[in-house]
C-alpha cells in the first residue's frame, strides 16, 4: 500500500465532504420556513425579522454565506445555533458521544452474534440449525426499528421493569448507568444489523469453503475449528467489513427513530431538530459531521482491507 | 442474398516473399500496478506474410497475449509500429479500424468465457456479420449455418447456450466466429491450453483445415512448444516482453540458438535433454526486469556483458534470428 | 533411488483399492465418477493416475480421504485398505488423523490451494499444531526448515510472505512442504504441475522424485500429460470415464498400450519429433454421459477397434497375452513387433536413464 | 459436461409469490372492492377488535383497518416498486457506465454515490420531503435517490470483471461500439443480479416509508399508510395492541416475502453463476 | 417535557415554550400567581393596590428575599425588570398593554414599586403582575450576561440552574439560599426533553422519570391504564381552528358559520381525545361571566349545508395540521365530518416551523394548530380580532370590534367593562374568524410515589416544581 494511493483516498474523502457541505448547504435554502418566526414568534415584525436576519447573516447572497460558514468550518468554528445561542461544536461534542457510542455498542453485539452463528450456519448449511438461523434472519431483516423498540420498551422497561427505557445518562457520570441506558436502543439497532452481518457473512463463508485451499486445509486433517477459525473466516471478512463501515456511517445520524423512541440525545435527533426548525448552522454542522465520520470509518474500512487481505495491500 | 456479398478477403500473397502482412515494429505495451507502469511487451519486431503461422512461445507473464491483444487493438497503452497490409494500425480510429477489424478475427483460451453466456451460439456467430452491417437475417442466417459446417458444429447446436457445451464446441464456436467476416489474419491466444488431449487434436486439425481453406495468415501463441511445432511455418520464442529467437519451425528445434529456447525444449516432458540445460528460479517480476539481457538472471551462460548491453536481434543463420550475446553455436 | 526393490505386486502394498467405487449426485442423477477401481501403491513406488477431465482421477483420490462434501457422495463402496486399515470404513474424525498426518495432499492450483490471507509459515504450522502438537517458535522453526528442504531460497525471510509474493513455482514448492509437513507415508498429487510452466514443471517434478526416494514414500501422481508420466512414474493407471482401462509399469504401458483408448491418447498428443503438419490423431467424439448407465465398454463410442461385444458387455481388467500389464478391452491393440520401437516420440527407455 | 438449469425458484418461494401476488391485486382493486371508506370513522366501533363488520378491527378513531391496510398497500408497493425502480434503473446506467467507461466518468459517479452515501440518509430524506412536501411521488424518489449507491455497486463489481472477460474483449475485437456492448452483452448477465437485489431492496423501500410514516412526513392522512397506521395506532398500543399490531404484522410479512423470493432468485443464480 | 429548551429569559422573543417556562418558574419567582379562580396569589409581591381609577397601582415587595447570587430582591430589581420589558419590546408572553400603558415604574420605598399607567386597566395585577411578565430576574446577572442570560438565568426561586443540554434536559438544582428553601423538596430536577409522549408515559412506567407533562390529554388512559397517576389540567381557553379570511369561501361569514356547525365537537372529544378534554365553542372559558351564552355556531350539519347551499359555490380548503401532534386525529375527524357538508379538504402536515411560517405569510387556508391564539381574557383577545391586532392571522376585520376594544381598556371598572366585553366576544362569535372546538388540556402523569402539584394557573402542562415532592 503507497503513501500515494493513501493520498489520493484522503483527496477523495475531502473532495466527498466538500460536496456534502455544498448539498447541505443547499438543501437548507430550498426548504421552506424561516428559523426567525420560530425564534421570534408569531408576534414578531417584519423589522425584527429583519434584524434577526442581519443578525445571523441569513440577508447575505448564498455564496457568501457558505464561504464564511465554509471557512469557519475550516478553523474548526461550526458557527452558532442560532434557536438556542449554542455553539454548535459544543453541542455536537455533547450529541457526538451517545450517537458513537450507540452505533458501537450495536455494532458489537451485532457482530458478536452474527459472525459465530454465521459461520456456524454456513459450515452446517442446509442443516436445521442453519434453515433456523435463516428464518430468523429473515424475520429480524423484515422487522422495522420502530417495531422492535416499541416491542423491547414494552417487555424489559415497561413489563420487567429490568432495563430503563430512557434517561441517557453521560459516560463521565456514570458508566453502569451509560451502559444500561444505551442496552435497549444498541439492541433494537443490533437486532437489524445482526440478521444483515449474518446473512453477509454466511454467504462470504460458503463461498470461502468452496475454495481450494479451505480444501487443502481439510486435506491436512485441520480440525472444524481449524478450518473455520484459522483459514476461512479471514477471507470471508471483507464484505462484511464494508458493511460495517457503511453501517456506522450510516448510523452516527441514521438512528433518528431509534434516538427519539428511546429519548437519547444523539446527532441523529439533533439534525432531525435542526430539519424542523431551519436551524441551519446546526444542520450544516451535524451533517458535516455525521458524514465526516463516515468518510473516516471508510477509509479505516479501506486500510483494514489491506490488513485483512495482502492481496489488496500488495495489488495498491 | 448470398453470400457473395459477404466482405472477401483480399487474393492471398505469395508465401514469404512480397510484403509482409503484418508488421510490428518496436511494440511496447505497458500497464499499470498499484500506480505503477511497468512495460509487459518492451520493443518487440515480428513479420507475418500471408497465409503464414508464426507461433509465438513463452512463459507465462512473457508478454505474448499481451503482443495478440495489441495487435487486435485491445490494449490502450501501446506504442510501436502495427503495419498491417502496408498501413499503421496503431493509432487509426473510425472506419480505417473498422475495416481492419473485420480482417482480423481473434479466438481466446477459455472456450467457455469467450462466449456471453446469455446469447445462444447462433447469435454468437451472427454478431461479427451483424457488426459489419450490410446484411439482411437472411443472408446472416445461410452464413451462420455455413461457419457452423466449416467448423464441425452440428446445426442442432446453433440453438444452445455456451454452458451447455463441452469446452472443444465452444472453441468451434470462438473460431466460427472469428471467420465469420472470412479475415486475413487470425488471432489465436493459447486457444487449446484448456482442452484435452483428445479434443485439443480435433481443433488442432480444424485449425489446420481452415487455414488451408481461408488461405489464412495465424499468430498462434501457446506455450506448449509441441503444438506450436505441429502448427507453426516460424516460431518466435519471447522472454519477459523481449524476443530471444525468431526462425522458421524446423530449424529452431534442431538447432536452437539462445540458451532460453533451448532451457525451454529441455523442459518439455518425455524430451532427452541432460539436467544440466533445465533452467533453476523462476521468472523475474517485470515491474523491475534485469538490465542488460532479462534472461541473464537465469542463464547458465550469463556474463558481464549481459548485465549492461540489451542484446539485440540479429541473424545468425538465413531466416533465423537471435537476441544473444552469446548464441550457442549449433551449426552442423 | 532403490533399484533393488521388488515389484509392486510383490511387495506388501501401502494403498490397496479392491473394486472401489465412488457415484455422486448431480442434478442430472447419479454421476458413476468412479467404477470398480482395483489398484496397489507400494512404499517407495510412484502411481501415475492418467485420464483427460471427468475421467475420475481426481474424484478418487479425494474421496479417500473423505474430502468430498457428504451430500455430494450418492454411495461409496469396494474397500481401500490404507497400511492395513480400510480407509472407507472410518468415520471423519478419524480420517482427520490420516489427512495431513499419513497422507498428504498437492493440489493442482497452488495459487489457489494456499490461503492467500496467511503468511506461508502460518499455513505449515497450522498441520504441525495438529498433528505434532507443534506450536509458536519450534513450529515456524520447522516451517522453515521445510520451505528449506523443498529448495526454497532465503527460507526465513518466504516464510513471513503471502502467497502472492512467490512465484508460481515456489508456491508449489510451499504446497509440497505443506503436504509432507507431517512426514506422511503417502502423498497425492493432484496435477501438481498442470499450472505451471514447462521450465518450473521439470523443476517440481525432479522435486517430487528426490523427494520420494528421500523418505521412502508412495506417491500417487495424478497427470493429464502422458510426458510426464513417462519420466515420473512406475506403474500408471489410466482411467477413462471413471473406469480403469489400462494398468501397469509404466514402460510397458506407454511402449506398448492394448487398450485403443490409450493408443489414441499416446498418438493424439502432438510431440517435438514426430513428422509435423500432419492431421494428428484426433479422437473423433465426446466422452460418454456418466451419468447414464453404460451397458458395455464406455469407450466403445468414439473406438475405432469397436465390435458389438463392446457395447453390451463391460470389459473387465484381464492381462491380455503377450504383455507386462492388463487392459480393459474385448478387442485389444496387438502388441508392437518386437523391435519396432516406440510409435511416439516418449520414450520409456529414457526414464531409466534419467533415474541413475 | 452440459449443465440442467433448475426449473423455477423452488417450493419455498410459492407461498410468499402468492401472498404478495394477493396483495397487490387487491392494493390494485381496492377501490372496486367491498371494502369500508378507509377514512370514514365508526365512532361506535372505536379501536375495535374483529367482528362481522370490520374482519381486521378498527383504528382509535374507529376506521376498518382491513381497509385501511389494502389502500395502505397502495401507498406502500407504489413506494416500494416505485422507489426500487428508480434505483435499479438509474443505478444500473452509472453502475455500467462506472465499469465499463474507465477515466473520469467512472470516478465521477462513484464520487457521486459516495456523497449519496455520506449524507445520512433519513436527514436526507426529512429534509427533502420537507422541502419539496410529503406526496406518494416525493416520498418514492427520495427513497429511489436513496436506492441509488447500492445499485451501482452491486452492478459496477460484476461489471468491471465482466468488462475482462474474454467474451466482452472478443466483441471488442469486433468493433462493437461500448454502448452496445453494455446494452447486449453486460447487461443480460447482470440483470439477475440487479434483479435479485431489487427484489430485497422493495422490501426496504416498504419499510423505509414505513419509517417515514411513522416519524410522520409520508404521504399526509388520512391517506391510510402502513407507517402512518402503526404510529397512529402506538398511541392506544397498551389498550389495544392490534390497532398496531396488525399493520405491523402485514408490513413484516411484505418484508419476509420479498426477502424469500429474493433469496430464492439468488440461490438460483448461485447455481447458474456456478455452472458458468 | 414534550419541548425542548430553548432560553430561560422570560423577555427573549423565542421564550416560548412549557419547558421554558417551567425551567424558568422555578428558577425565577413571579410577583403573583393566580389561583384556579383566576384569583392573585401573593409570591414575591405581597399585594397590589390600585388607585386614580385604576391608573395607578402600588405593590408591595416581600422582604429579606435575595437572588441566588447574592444580591438583594428589592423595588430597582422589578423596576429594571419592567423597564426592560417596555424598552425591549421583545417578550411575547407579556401582555401587549404592558408594554403601551406602563408609563412610568418608581420606588417608593425599598420594597414598594408604584406602575402608573396612561389609561385605566383594571386587570392590570392579574395580567401584568402575573406570568411570564411576572418574574423577575437578577439585574445584576442580566446586566452581566446580557445576551447569555437565557442560559445563565439567575432569580429568586427555589432552584439554581445547573445545566442545559438543548434537546435533551435541564438540570435545577436546588437553591438553599431561596425564601422558599424550606418548601422545596427535591435536591436536583432534571426537566428532560422527551418529543414523544408514548415514550415518556413508558419511562413514568418503568420508573426512569417521575412525573411527564404533556401538552395534550392524549396518554391519559394508557397512563391511567397503566396504573400511574394521571391529572388532566383543563385550560380556561380553547383549542381550535385559524382560517384565512382572505381566502375564496372563507371571506363568506355563511361558509365559516358553516365550517363551525359542520364539527361535531363531542364526536371529537370522543374519538380523538378519549373523553379527557371538553368540547367548546367559547372563546374563553365557558363559565367566564363575559362569555357566558356566547358561542360560535354549533354541532349542525343540517343548517351548515344549507348555508353552504346558499353561499352556492364549492368549498375546497386545505387543513394545516401540526407533524407528529395529537391535533392530527382531531384534524382528521375535522376533514371527514366538512365532508359530510361537502366541503373538501386536504389535510397539509406540517412542522411547527412551518405552519408559523404559513401562518405569519398568510400561506394558509385554515390551521389546526397550536397556531390558535388562545387567551384567558377578552382584553388579550385584542392582538388577534382586532383589525390591526399583531396576531389577526387571518385578516379579520370589523370596525365595531375596533372601537369596543378601545371602550374596554378604558373602562374603569369591571361592571362598566362586562357589557363592552360580552359585546366584542358576541360580534366575533357572529363573525367566526376563527373556531373553537375544545378545551386546551394538558395532562401530568406519575408514579404513585410523586405528589402531584396543581399546575400553574398560567399554563396546562407546566406546574410549580416548588410544590413537588416524592413520598418515601
Amino acid at each position: 500500500m503507497t503513501a500515494r494511493y493513501l493520498l489520493t483516498r484522503v483527496g477523495q474523502a475531502l473532495l466527498v465532504l466538500a460536496c456534502v457541505a455544498v448539498t447541505t448547504f443547499a438543501l437548507g435554502r430550498v426548504l421552506p420556513g424561516d428559523l426567525a418566526t420560530a425564534v421570534l414568534g408569531q408576534s414578531a415584525t417584519p423589522e425584527q425579522i429583519a434584524e434577526f436576519h442581519h443578525k445571523t447573516g441569513a440577508d447575505r447572497p448564498a455564496v457568501e454565506q457558505f464561504w464564511s460558514w465554509f471557512t469557519g468550518v475550516l478553523h474548526g468554528d461550526f458557527g452558532t445555533s442560532a434557536l438556542t445561542g449554542q455553539r454548535v461544536s459544543d453541542a455536537l461534542a455533547d450529541r457526538a458521544a451517545p450517537s458513537l457510542l450507540l452505533v458501537l455498542l450495536a455494532e458489537a453485539f451485532a457482530l458478536a452474534v452474527a459472525v459465530p452463528l454465521a459461520v456456524w450456519a454456513a459450515y452446517r448449511q442446509g442443516r436445521a440449525a442453519d434453515k433456523a438461523a435463516n428464518g430468523a434472519s429473515f424475520l429480524l431483516l423484515a422487522t422495522p426499528q420502530f417495531a422492535v423498540a416499541v416491542l423491547l420498551i414494552y417487555v424489559f422497561a415497561v413489563r420487567l421493569g429490568t432495563l430503563p427505557a430512557t434517561g441517557y445518562v453521560p459516560l463521565d457520570e456514570d458508566p453502569a448507568q451509560t451502559f444500561r441506558t444505551l442496552l435497549l436502543p444498541a439492541v433494537t439497532l443490533a437486532l437489524g444489523l445482526a440478521a444483515v452481518y449474518y446473512r453477509v457473512l454466511r454467504a462470504g463463508v460458503l463461498d470461502t469453503l468452496r475454495q481450494d485451499y479451505v480444501l487443502a486445509a481439510r486435506a491436512q486433517g485441520l480440525t472444524p475449528r481449524q478450518v473455520l477459525v484459522s483459514h476461512t473466516l479471514r477471507p470471508s471478512l471483507l464484505p462484511l467489513v464494508t458493511l460495517v463501515g457503511l453501517n456506522f456511517g450510516f448510523l452516527i445520524g441514521g438512528a433518528v427513530i431509534v434516538e427519539q423512541l428511546f429519548a437519547l440525545p444523539g446527532l441523529g435527533t439533533y439534525a432531525l431538530g435542526a430539519v424542523q426548525t431551519r436551524d441551519f448552522a446546526v444542520l450544516q454542522g451535524t451533517v458535516l459531521l455525521i458524514a465526516g465520520v463516515y468518510v473516516l470509518v471508510n477509509l479505516a474500512v479501506d486500510l483494514l482491507y489491506g490488513v485483512l487481505d495482502p492481496r489488496i495491500r500488495h495489488a495498491r | 442474398m448470398t453470400t457473395a456479398d459477404l466482405p472477401v478477403s483480399a487474393p492471398p500473397g505469395t508465401g514469404a516473399v512480397g510484403r509482409p502482412l503484418l508488421e510490428v515494429r518496436g511494440l511496447r505495451v505497458r500497464y499499470r500496478s498499484g500506480g505503477r507502469p511497468f512495460e509487459a511487451v518492451a520493443g518487440l519486431d515480428l513479420t507475418l506474410h500471408q497465409g503464414e503461422t508464426l507461433g509465438l512461445v513463452g512463459e507465462s507473464g512473457c508478454g505474448k497475449s499481451s503482443v495478440a491483444r495489441a495487435v487486435a487493438r485491445l490494449e490502450p497503452d501501446v506504442s510501436g509500429a502495427i503495419v498491417f497490409d502496408g498501413q499503421d494500425v496503431a493509432r487509426t480510429g473510425g472506419r480505417a479500424l473498422k475495416a481492419y477489424r473485420r480482417r482480423v478475427g481473434m479466438v481466446f483460451q477459455d472456450p467457455i468465457a469467450s462466449l456471453n453466456p446469455r446469447r445462444t451460439v447462433r447469435d454468437i456467430i451472427a454478431t461479427p456479420l451483424e457488426l459489419a452491417g450490410g446484411h439482411d437475417s437472411t443472408a446472416i442466417a445461410a452464413r451462420v449455418g455455413e461457419l457452423a459446417d466449416l467448423v464441425g458444429l452440428h446445426p442442432s447446436l446453433l440453438d444452445r447456450h455456451p454452458h451447455e457445451m463441452s469446452g472443444g464446441q465452444c472453441q468451434r464456436v470462438s473460431i466460427a466466429r472469428a471467420l465469420a467476416c472470412v479475415p486475413d489474419l487470425l488471432l489465436c491466444d493459447e486457444v487449446v491450453s484448456a482442452l484435452d488431449v483428445s479434443i485439443q487434436a480435433q481443433v488442432v486439425n480444424l485449425l489446420m483445415d481452415i487455414r488451408e481453406q481461408q488461405r489464412l495468415a495465424m499468430l498462434f501463441i501457446s506455450h506448449d512448444l509441441a503444438v506450436v511445432r505441429q502448427l507453426s511455418d516460424r516460431v518466435a520464442v519471447m522472454y519477459l516482453g523481449t524476443l530471444c529467437e525468431d526462425a522458421p519451425v524446423d530449424e529452431l528445434f534442431a538447432r536452437p540458438a539462445h540458451p532460453y529456447t533451448r532451457a525451454l525444449l529441455a523442459s518439455v516432458p518425455g524430451n532427452p535433454t541432460p539436467d544440466t540445460a533445465l533452467l533453476t528460479g523462476d521468472l523475474p517480476s517485470p515491474l523491475t526486469p534485469p538490465s542488460g539481457c532479462r534472461f541473464r538472471t537465469r542463464c547458465p551462460l550469463a556474463r558481464d556483458t549481459c548485465a549492461e548491453i540489451p542484446p539485440t536481434p540479429k541473424q545468425i543463420r538465413p531466416d533465423h534470428h537471435v537476441a544473444c550475446h552469446f548464441p550457442i553455436d549449433a551449426t552442423p | 533411488m532403490n533399484h533393488d526393490a521388488p515389484s509392486p505386486s510383490a511387495a506388501e502394498p501401502l494403498l490397496n483399492l479392491r473394486g472401489y467405487t465412488v457415484h455422486l449426485n448431480s442434478p442430472r442423477g447419479t454421476v458413476r465418477a468412479v467404477d470398480g477401481v482395483d489398484v496397489a501403491v507400494a512404499r517407495g513406488r510412484t502411481l501415475a493416475v492418467v485420464g483427460e477431465s471427468g475421467s475420475g482421477k481426481s474424484v478418487l483420490c479425494r474421496s479417500l480421504l473423505g474430502l468430498l462434501p457428504d451430500a455430494a457422495v450418492a454411495l461409496r463402496a469396494g474397500t481401500a485398505h490404507f497400511d492395513g486399515v480400510d480407509l472407507t470404513a472410518l468415520g471423519e474424525r478419524e480420517l482427520r488423523d490420516v489427512r495431513g498426518r499419513r497422507v498428504g495432499m498437492v493440489f493442482q492450483d497452488p495459487m489457489t490451494a494456499l490461503n492467500p490471507v496467511l503468511p506461508v509459515w502460518r499455513q505449515i504450522a497450522l498441520p504441525l499444531k495438529r498433528h505434532l502438537g507443534l506450536r509458536g517458535r519450534a513450529a515456524k522453526a520447522r516451517a522453515v526448515e521445510l520451505l528449506d528442504s523443498v529448495g526454497i531460497p532465503d527460507p526465513a525471510r518466504r516464510a513471513d510472505q503471502y502467497p502472492l509474493q512467490l512465484s508460481g513455482g515456489m508456491r508449489q514448492r510451499v504446497m509440497i512442504a505443506l503436504a509432507l509437513s507431517c512426514d506422511p507415508e503417502l502423498l497425492i498429487a493432484d496435477e501438481p504441475t498442470t499450472a505451471l510452466d514447462v521450465t518450473v514443471q521439470a523443476q517440481i517434478l525432479r522435486l517430487l522424485d528426490r523427494l520420494r526416494a528421500e523418505r521412502d514414500m508412495a506417491v500417487i501422481l495424478i497427470s493429464h500429460d502422458l510426458g510426464v508420466v513417462a519420466d515420473h512414474s512406475d506403474d500408471v493407471m489410466v482411467m477413462y470415464a471413471g473406469r480403469q482401462a489400462e494398468l501397469g509399469p509404466t514402460a510397458s504401458v506407454l511402449a506398448a498400450p492394448r487398450m485403443p483408448y490409450t493408443r489414441a491418447l499416446l498418438d493424439a498428443a502432438p510431440t517435438l519429433h514426430g513428422p509435423r503438419g500432419q492431421h494428428l490423431a484426433a479422437i473423433g467424439g465426446q466422452p460418454p454421459d456418466m451419468s447414464r448407465l453404460l451397458s458395455g465398454c464406455a469407450f466403445a463410442d468414439r473406438c475405432p477397434r469397436v465390435q458389438d461385444r463392446c457395447r453390451t458387455e463391460v470389459p473387465a481388467m484381464t492381462r491380455p497375452p503377450g504383455s507386462a500389464h492388463e487392459a480393459a478391452c474385448w478387442n485389444p491393440v496387438p502388441p508392437p513387433r518386437p523391435g519396432g520401437g516406440t510409435v511416439t516420440g516418449i520414450s520409456a527407455a529414457r526414464r531409466e536413464s534419467s533415474r541413475t | 459436461m452440459p449443465a440442467e438449469r433448475r426449473p423455477g425458484l423452488g417450493r419455498g418461494a410459492w407461498p410468499p409469490l402468492v401472498f404478495l401476488g394477493v396483495l397487490c391485486t387487491a392494493a390494485l382493486l381496492a377501490p372496486v372492492l367491498p371494502l369500508a371508506d378507509p377514512t370514514h370513522s365508526d365512532t361506535d366501533a372505536l379501536a375495535a377488535g374483529i367482528s362481522a363488520k370490520h374482519w381486521l378491527g378498527t383504528d382509535a378513531l374507529g376506521r376498518d383497518t382491513l381497509s385501511r391496510i389494502v389502500h395502505g398497500a397502495r401507498v406502500s408497493l407504489v413506494v416500494g416498486v416505485g422507489a426500487t425502480a428508480i434505483g435499479a434503473v438509474a443505478g444500473t446506467l452509472l453502475g455500467m457506465a462506472a465499469g465499463v467507461v474507465r477515466g473520469w466518468v467512472s470516478a465521477v459517479i462513484m464520487r457521486l454515490t459516495d456523497v449519496l452515501l455520506a449524507f445520512p440518509a433519513m436527514i436526507f430524506a426529512l429534509a427533502v420531503i420537507g422541502a419539496v412536501g410529503p406526496s406518494t411521488a416525493s416520498v418514492t424518489v427520495v427513497i429511489g435517490l436513496l436506492f441509488i449507491p447500492g445499485f451501482v455497486r452491486i452492478v459496477r463489481a460484476p461489471v468491471l470483471s465482466l468488462s475482462q472477460r474474454e467474451f466482452v474483449l472478443a466483441c471488442r475485437a469486433m468493433g462493437m461500439s461500448t454502448p452496445r456492448l453494455m446494452a447486449r452483452e453486460i447487461l443480460p448477465n447482470i440483470l439477475t443480479g440487479v434483479l435479485t437485489y431489487a427484489v430485497t431492496m422493495f422490501g426496504v423501500g416498504v419499510m423505509v416509508e414505513g419509517g417515514l410514516g411513522f416519524l410522520g412526513v409520508s404521504v399526509p392522512p388520512p391517506e391510510p399508510t402502513w407507517g402512518g397506521m402503526i404510529a397512529e395506532g402506538r398511541q392506544v398500543l397498551a389498550q389495544h395492541p392490534m390497532v398496531t399490531l396488525t399493520p405491523t404484522l402485514v408490513l413484516v410479512l411484505v418484508v419476509v416475502c420479498a426477502n424469500v423470493v429474493g433469496d430464492r432468485l439468488s440461490a438460483r443464480l448461485d447455481t447458474r453463476g456456478a455452472m458458468l | 417535557m414534550p419541548f425542548d429548551v430553548q432560553t430561560l429569559d422570560p423577555i427573549a422573543p423565542n421564550f416560548a415554550s412549557s419547558m421554558d417556562y417551567t425551567a424558568a418558574r422555578g428558577v425565577m419567582d413571579p410577583l403573583f400567581d393566580v389561583d384556579a379562580q383566576g384569583a392573585l396569589v401573593p409570591q414575591l409581591a405581597l399585594g397590589a393596590v390600585a388607585s386614580d381609577g385604576n391608573r395607578t397601582f402600588t405593590v408591595q415587595l416581600r422582604d429579606g428575599v435575595k437572588f441566588s447570587d447574592g444580591t438583594d430582591f428589592d423595588a430597582a430589581a422589578v423596576i429594571a425588570h419592567y423597564q426592560e420589558i417596555k424598552d425591549k419590546k421583545t417578550c411575547l408572553g407579556c401582555a401587549p398593554r404592558l408594554v403601551g400603558l406602563v408609563s412610568a415604574i418608581t420606588a417608593k420605598d425599598p420594597h414598594t414599586v408604584v406602575f402608573a399607567l396612561s389609561a385605566p386597566w383594571a386587570e392590570f395585577p392579574e395580567v401584568g403582575l402575573t406570568g411570564i411578565a411576572g418574574l423577575i430576574p437578577s439585574p445584576t446577572a442580566k446586566k452581566a450576561a446580557g445576551d447569555a442570560f437565557g442560559r445563565n438565568p439567575v432569580g429568586t426561586g427555589a432552584f439554581k440552574l445547573a445545566e442545559i443540554a438543548p434537546g435533551d434536559h435541564v438540570t435545577l438544582v436546588r437553591n438553599e439560599t431561596s425564601w422558599l428553601a424550606d418548601r422545596t423538596y427535591p435536591d436536583k430536577v432534571v426537566l428532560k426533553v422527551m418529543l414523544d409522549t408514548q415514550t415518556a408515559v413508558q419511562s413514568v412506567q418503568a420508573g426512569t422519570i417521575d412525573v411527564m407533562v404533556s401538552s395534550q390529554p392524549n396518554q391519559a388512559q394508557q397512563a391511567k391504564s397503566a396504573g400511574l397517576q394521571v391529572q388532566l389540567n383543563r385550560g380556561l381557553a380553547p383549542d381550535g381552528i385559524i382560517m384565512n379570511l382572505n381566502r375564496p369561501g372563507l371571506d363568506d361569514v355563511r361558509v365559516r358559520r358553516a365550517l363551525s356547525m359542520a364539527i361535531d365537537r363531542q364526536a371529537i372529544n370522543k374519538v380523538a381525545y378519549n373523553g379527557d378534554t371538553q368540547p367548546t365553542t367559547a372563546f374563553l372559558a365557558e363559565d367566564d361571566p363575559e362569555q357566558q351564552g356566547i358561542g360560535v355556531p354549533g354541532y349542525d350539519p343540517d343548517k351548515a349545508r344549507q348555508l353552504l347551499a346558499e353561499y352556492g359555490k364549492p368549498v375546497r380548503l386545505e387543513l394545516n395540521t401540526l407533524q407528529g401532534s395529537n391535533y392530527i386525529a382531531a384534524t382528521q375527524l375535522i376533514q371527514q365530518q366538512w365532508k359530510a357538508v361537502g366541503v373538501e379538504t386536504t389535510i397539509k402536515v406540517n412542522t411547527a416551523v412551518g405552519i408559523m411560517q404559513d401562518v405569519l405569510q398568510r400561506n394558509y387556508d385554515t390551521s389546526f394548530s397550536p397556531a390558535f391564539m388562545a387567551t384567558t381574557t377578552v382584553d388579550a383577545l385584542e392582538v388577534a380580532f382586532s383589525s390591526t391586532g399583531r396576531l389577526n392571522l387571518g385578516g379579520y376585520v370589523n370596525k365595531q370590534n375596533d372601537e369596543l376594544f378601545g371602550q374596554l381598556g378604558a373602562a374603569t371598572d369591571s361592571a362598566a367593562a362586562l357589557p363592552i366585553a360580552r359585546q366584542i366576544l358576541t360580534n366575533v362569535s357572529n363573525d367566526v374568524p376563527s373556531i373553537p372546538v375544545v378545551r386546551k388540556t394538558g395532562m401530568f402523569a406519575a408514579s404513585a410515589k410523586v405528589h402531584l402539584p396543581a399546575p400553574d394557573g398560567y399554563r396546562v402542562d407546566a406546574f410549580t416544581l416548588t410544590d413537588l415532592w416524592l413520598t418515601r
